[in-house]
């Protein structure tokens, strides 16, 4: 390619500078500072925040948020990877269509999407009405942490499939017969060649969908009826509620170096070894 | 609709809502106005909204505590009254309150109490306190509120202290009693309860008056009742912030929001009880009769309204923030 | 050699059109078999059915004996050296030759030692670590075999394993390859479009065309008695001339008659004949059989390819000795140098 | 076979779960009730109500607009500058794909929030423009993860063979490079338009002068209850996307015929 | 011929390691140049910076006497044909070699007519609406090629065009190439590790080895007059023998001293000797400068090549006559034959 082409993203390296670097500048300014950073005269710098942020409380919300996070991408993982399968098999024709009917109902408010899953997991919802007329007893499915972990993979599932999707349907067909030729039977091909290959899209799946379940606080409000405190919760609590912008600027530059540090450790096992995670769909 | 440049445009804040839109089009109709309208989800919301400065809004209608915290701030325009012909069928009892003293800022629009709304058919005899909601009959049934000043609000008035204390160990007592209380709570929610006690979802609700009215116009067994320890009461007003570019049509605005047939329209709408004297007396039986609405007398003598707490605010987040990670 | 190892019946497979019509084919085990085609002909899709990657659209294969047509690919003994080398990228150039290894779970040290021996028959000692990206296609293709080999298959499927070598060590490979299937007595099925590989290297050549076989025998057999014309062309460079069989032994063409040592076709039948430029001594035109002038001429390294245009006809020869362009010439050539064609074969 | 059934099986549960809520969202659009607890019958009248409805049509315009803006200027955006940045040497690139990762990464409230003071800061009036710009800005980071990849495994030497053809480095870029790497730009897009549709904290924290979308109606309304209006608005919506993608589908199999059949010119 | 069109001067090129050094090399114009090396002797990358798709390390490129360093590939009048094709798999093969004439905004009516004749050029008439993807190798290597040529360049570069063909096809193809670049009066440059094809087809052969020339020259210099080892190795197969000059037109190799026409070494200078096997005669035992038994023997159509072992060496025979395995044989050769270069050339 083009050595010149180099100069499209000028424009775009301008960009970032403005609207993704100096914003988190700027949250970063927050965390270290006292109140107000507008008034450059009042600033009072102070590590205080962080140190807060180590009172067991919050560490015990980063350890509970951390765990839910991962439990979530890994039935994403679980659930999406034979999905992103079966759809990289299915005839070229239809495959958009199948991929479009699966990114469609993202295009639903989630708010709404969420309530839907209150009315259908309810103690009087849908499954609840549907076990009583069999007989059964109603089960609690609603404010507990499998209802969170439900609508977590409900709403992050398309973001473990769509990479992995991509990963598959992009290798060679002709690596598959060889190692069926090379005497591995589905079992071993598909552990020794084809996932492999698809580590790149597995990576950047569970980037995906850790990132927004490690930072969600809709889901746990509305179907964990909020009663443990996760790490997205607080911050929003923080920003919003408390208006201690400086605690919860920490929280999120802390949240941020979680991520960053757990993606970097991810991207080791990445083949491509490109760095940054850049093979997201 | 119009292009006219010239045409006056009135940036108007609100809760989501909270006001019957037709309001909006008539006004500007009849007064040939343009409005921008904004809504938000909560006081907090607003808050950072409006010291943001983004917008430069010339009518806010909020809540007590968030005026009186603005008010503090000197973010709030006094209002000429004059403008305002229909504040005398504003009540007397709402005209000077605990955010506004001299009445020299706000008109109020709305107001309810916070109280319990049960399940008739679930809760036995009539209870008249707060213990219902740390009555272990109904573990997993009770429905508690995601708002700190509401939640801790009952534990205090349950253990006979203020709901603006800023006493430690009061409150310190407050969120052993929440913490309690957590094992027998379904959740903590704010939108869905009005839903959830609809229906049937749980037995015992934490709940603003207005929220209660409408489910019981939804349910016919649920009742509400507001504990006899005492509660919180509260009044959404209109006001100016300093911001303000257009003082005198939302003045006009106010007004006209005043108007007893537009007080119906709105109360009919809204659902939450209100400060029209004139207006009172022409709502039907339904919601005349409902003690949500329409509370006696000695039931307002025993609440209080929140204040705001300055600092001391950052003590119940600090609380709450414990109560929740438990 | 010995028995049938493979046999196919009656073979015939369809994409959109039919690209296999009918194959019948037998190899015996130990055997060096060539499908030889031009391009397009069908030898992929004929090996893709032998490994498996294929099913028939009609027909049976055996194995041993046993009808394979359901056995998946990785069950079947018979190991592939992909047309595109199809090699592992995740893995380096140890562990794409170790693959097969591997999954029989075989022990590390026997593994280093194999893939060690592998390298060095593939001429690439020392590469273990490399990256696949990293090397030339003619080296990629030479893992792909190494790969193939290390399983000790019982029959080794090879399409056009030595295609992006260059002559020099194509020839080497062809040598080494020969050698290796004589001495762990695997038996091959090679794919090229190179006659010279296939005629050096095969005990059969196939030789295939639009989806069918022409002609199955020895090298010999198929460049000396090529079944119809087809086969005379593609194999070698001939001259195919319209001729007709006046009775046994005689043959008229280009408006002579000649002696031949072929019989039994039928008194005055139209037939080919084949004339191979090796075979054509070029001498001074009037002791030629056949007169011409020389219209191009051109070096070969061995010899010198000259076409001579005979009136009707061009006439390919080649020679030691060059005619320049413009010479007139003629053309001598013995009875045993006249193959004759029936025209229906 | 059996394979293939379980294969189906799989997909048929997944679609339930992924379709379920919308059902049950579309189902409520009928319920004569404003409660999602209960059933009080069938009704149009959200439907009805849906077309006076203020709030719901200004908020319904700025989504949409705002949403294909967002998506159409952030894949174009985004694709120029994946192609950049694949031309970058190796740190500077990690360097800029990672500082890209960052939106991504970042809580939405944290970028809401700190953009907003970022365009208080530059005295920037917020509105339509800083909402869209905001939306641009998480939107880019997308479109780059999913051009990028295409990028990468996009034979080089096509590029090259159009160049040698003599077509100019742009000419190569629109004709060849571009329809390669389409997939991706479309997927990109994809995203974009629904991370922007959905978008709330952002939207919130970035908008001002009257401009809303749907989802502030909604987080705004939910205090209150929501509207089955909005139930009636998203049914519609989604019955116009699936007409839309019957429509799509049907014309690229049209023009798929076409390029069959044709081709002699 | 004419002037020269292309030059390259001290041309050298890095990745890791250097893989070109200091090419010098000019090409004439209506030449039909070929380098010849083999796998991984920088043959791709030399074309690549002709073509303008890598930069040189060092040294300068000049086309018509102007500097090109700094030219980008789409102002050169330079077309390419891919090693790997390069097709644009999302246009049909219409579209694909229409591309060019396309961006130079020719009119449909032409351009229709000129894929016709292409497509007619490469024989693969009625294909205008396939997809690339639908083509064998070979296939796709023909429309790169038709691609390419629709662009009537000045020069033309071409990297292994061939190299995916059956023989049959290669041999046309080499004649129609040869063909049309006469016609038109292209430059070709092109790339082959196929020695007969680098003989048959060019004006001048360059052999390159490890990244550096190793001789220029016309096919017959290049066969007949290697300058070393190498070259006589790599052009045709060669028996390559060690000796010693003993003075002029005389040398000493395995054990024996020969006459020969080769003069001007220093007396007693070690030497290489090469003897090309189709030179070898071979005779009864007893008759023969060098007796052996021959240790293999393999059909190549034209002839038979065999393996006779004299005791230190194994000497390759070509002969049209078999001689079976375990034969004692004798081997006679002329002076002319025996060709003597210097070790250090
Ligand atoms: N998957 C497929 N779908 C449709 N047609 C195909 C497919 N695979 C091969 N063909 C067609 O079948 C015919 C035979 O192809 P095959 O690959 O067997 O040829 P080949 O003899 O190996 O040619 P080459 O020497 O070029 O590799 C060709 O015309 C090809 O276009
Ligand atoms: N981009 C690159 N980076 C590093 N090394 C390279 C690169 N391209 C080529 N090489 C190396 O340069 C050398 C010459 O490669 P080149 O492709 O020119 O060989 P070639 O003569 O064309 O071989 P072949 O006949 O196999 O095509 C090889 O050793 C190759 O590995
Ligand atoms: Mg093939
Ligand atoms: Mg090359």
């Amino acid at each position: 390619m083009n050595k010149k082409q180099k100069f499209f993203a000028y424009p775009y390296v301008v960009w970032m500078f403005i609207f993704i670097v100096l914003p988190i500048v700027l949250v970063f300014l927050y965390s270290i500072t006292t109140k107000e950073v507008n008034n450059i005269k009042t600033i009072n710098f102070t590590l205080n925040n962080y140190k807060l942020f180590f009172d067991p409380l919050y560490i015990g919300v980063t350890i509970r948020s951390i765990n839910l996070a991962l439990v979530s991408t890994i039935f994403c993982l679980v659930l999406g990877y034979p999905i992103a399968f079966i759809i990289s098999k299915i005839n070229i024709k239809h495959r958009n269509t199948v991929l479009l009917l699966f990114i469609l109902p993202m295009w639903m408010n989630m708010l709404l999407r969420t309530y839907a899953w209150m009315t259908i997991l309810g103690n009087n919802g849908i499954i609840n009405n549907f076990l009583n007329m069999l007989g059964f007893p109603s089960l609690r499915l609603l404010y507990n942490n499998s209802a969170i972990i439900i609508g977590m993979v409900y709403n992050f599932l398309p973001f473990m499939v769509l990479p992995i999707y991509t990963a598959l349907s992009k290798m060679d067909q002709h690596l598959v017969e060889a190692s069926h030729d090379l005497g591995a039977d589905n079992r071993t091909t598909f552990l020794r060649v084809i996932l492999p290959l698809s580590l790149p899209g597995v990576i950047s799946g569970i980037i995906m969908v850790f990132m927004p379940a490690v930072s969600s606080f809709v889901i746990p409000r509305l179907l964990g009826g909020n009663r443990s405190l996760y790490i997205g919760t607080l911050i929003e609590n923080l920003f919003l509620v408390t208006g201690d912008w400086n605690f919860g600027s920490a929280v999120a530059i802390m949240m941020m170096l979680i991520i960053l540090v757990s993606m970097s450790i991810l991207n080791r096992f990445d083949v491509d070894k490109e760095g940054g995670g850049s093979n997201l769909w | 609709s119009s292009g006219n440049k010239d045409k006056v445009v009135l940036n108007v804040l609100n809760y989501g809502e909270y006001i019957d839109m037709d309001l909006l089009d008539e006004f500007e109709k009849s007064f040939d106005v343009k409005i921008n309208y904004e809504i938000y989800p909560t006081p907090e919301d607003m808050y950072t909204k409006v010291k943001s400065g983004a917008t430069n809004f010339d009518l806010i209608i909020s809540s007590d505590y968030m005026i009186e915290r603005l008010i503090n701030e000197g973010w709030v325009l006094e209002l000429d009254y004059d403008n305002i012909p229909n504040y005398q069928y504003i009540d007397e009892d709402f005209r000077k309150t605990a955010f506004d003293p001299e009445g020299k800022y706000t008109v109020p629009y709305f107001w309810g109490t916070l109280g319990i709304l049960y399940d008739t058919t679930k809760v036995d005899g009539t209870p008249t306190s707060w213990d219902l909601l740390w009555d272990e009959g109904y573990a997993g049934q009770i429905l508690m509120m995601d708002s700190q000043r509401d939640s801790f609000g009952a534990a205090l008035k349950k253990l006979g202290y203020s709901l603006n204390t800023t006493d430690e160990s009061e409150l310190e007592e407050a969120k052993q009693l929440l913490i309690q209380q957590k094992p027998l709570v379904l959740a903590y929610v704010v939108d869905e309860v009005r839903d959830m006690m609809i229906g049937g979802e749980a037995a015992v609700a934490l709940l603003w008056s207005g929220e209660a009215v409408a489910a019981m116009g939804e349910n016919e067994n649920l009742a509400y009742y507001v504990p006899e320890e005492g509660s919180n009461v509260w009044v959404d007003a209109m006001f100016i912030p300093k911001t303000s570019t257009h003082k005198k049509e939302a003045e006009m605005f106010m007004n006209f929001l005043t108007e007893k047939e537009n007080t119906l329209l709105n109360i009919d709408y809204v659902w939450y009880s209100t400060v029209h004297t004139e207006a009172i007396n022409e709502v039907d039986e339904f919601l005349f009769d409902n003690p949500g609405f329409n509370p006696s007398d000695d039931i307002l003598e025993r609440t209080e309204m929140f204040r705001d707490l300055g600092d001391s605010l950052q003590l119940y987040y600090r609380i709450w923030t414990e109560v929740l990670a438990n | 050699m010995g028995n049938k190892i493979i046999e196919l019946k009656n073979i015939s497979k369809d994409y959109d059109v039919r690209v296999l019509n009918k194959i019948n084919l037998y190899v015996n085990e130990n055997e060096f078999l060539t499908l030889l085609g031009p391009s397009g002909c069908g030898k992929t899709t004929t090996l893709r059915i032998l490994g498996g990657f294929e099913f028939p659209t009609e027909g049976d294969l055996f194995f041993e004996g046993k009808n394979i047509n359901n056995v998946p690919p990785h069950k079947r003994q018979i190991n592939t050296v992909f047309q595109k080398y199809a090699l592992f990228p995740h893995l380096n150039i140890y562990e794409n030759i170790a693959f097969g290894l591997r999954i029989k779970k075989t022990s590390d040290a026997i593994i280093k030692e194999e893939v060690k021996k592998m390298l060095k028959l593939v001429n690439l000692e020392g590469f273990e670590s490399r990256n696949i990206d990293s090397l030339s296609g003619g080296q990629q293709q030479r893992i792909a075999i190494a790969r193939a080999l290390i399983n000790k298959p019982k029959v080794l499927l090879l399409d056009e394993p030595l295609g992006a070598l260059d002559l020099k060590l194509r020839k080497e490979m062809q040598l080494e390859l020969k050698h290796m299937q004589r001495e762990v007595g695997i038996t091959f099925v090679y794919v090229t479009h190179d006659q010279e590989e296939a005629l050096t290297m095969s005990d059969t050549v196939v030789v295939m065309n639009h989806g069918e076989i022409q002609q199955i025998g020895t090298p010999v057999d198929i460049y000396n008695e090529p079944e119809n014309a087809f086969v005379a062309d593609f194999i070698g460079e001939s001259n195919i001339i319209d001729g007709v069989m006046n009775e046994d032994y005689l043959v008229t063409f280009l408006g002579r008659t000649f002696k031949c040592v072929d019989y039994g076709f039928n008194k005055n039948e139209s037939i080919h004949v084949v004339l191979r430029p090796e075979d054509i001594v070029m001498v001074p035109e009037k002791e030629g059989y056949l007169k011409g002038t020389v219209t191009s001429t051109i070096f070969k390294g061995v010899h010198y390819e000259m076409i001579v245009n005979v009136g009707a006809l061009d006439i390919l020869v080649q020679s030691t000795y060059q005619s320049p362009v413009g010479d007139r010439v003629g053309l001598k050539f013995t009875p045993e140098d006249i193959h004759i064609m029936s025209k229906e074969a | 076979m059996v394979k293939r059934n379980l294969h189906k099986i799989y997909m048929g549960l997944i679609f339930v779960f992924l379709y379920a809520p919308i059902l049950v969202l579309v189902t409520y659009s009928f319920n004569d009730s404003t409660s999602r607890g209960n059933w009080g019958g069938f009704t149009l009248k959200w439907y009805i109500d849906l077309f006076n409805d203020r709030d719901i049509k200004t908020a319904l315009y700025y989504t949409v607009i705002v949403a294909v803006l967002a998506a159409t200027i952030a894949t174009f955006i985004g694709t120029i500058s994946a192609i950049g940045l694949y031309n970058f040497n190796k740190t500077p690139k990690s360097i800029m794909v990672n500082i890209n990762y960052l939106p991504v990464v970042n809580p939405d409230i944290v970028t809401g929030l700190s953009l907003m003071i970022l365009y208080l800061s530059t005295n920037m009036r917020l509105g339509f423009l800083s909402m869209l710009l905001s939306h641009i800005t998480f939107d880019i980071p997308f479109v780059i993860l999913a051009v990028m990849p295409k990028l990468k495994s996009l034979n080089k030497h096509l590029t090259e063979a159009a160049l040698d053809l003599g077509a100019t480095p742009l000419y190569a870029l629109r004709k060849v490079v571009i329809p390669e790497i389409m997939p991706g730009i479309i997927t990109g897009f994809l995203i974009a338009f629904t991370l922007s549709i959905d978008d709330f904290v952002i939207s919130f924290f970035t908008t001002g002068s009257g401009v809303t979308n749907l989802s502030i109606v909604i987080y705004s309304m939910a205090r209150r209850g929501v509207k089955p209006t909005i139930n009636a608005l998203s049914t519609l919506m989604l019955t116009a996307v699936l007409i839309l993608l019957f429509i799509i589908n049907k014309r690229s199999a049209l023009v798929d015929g076409q390029k069959n059949n044709g081709g002699n010119y």
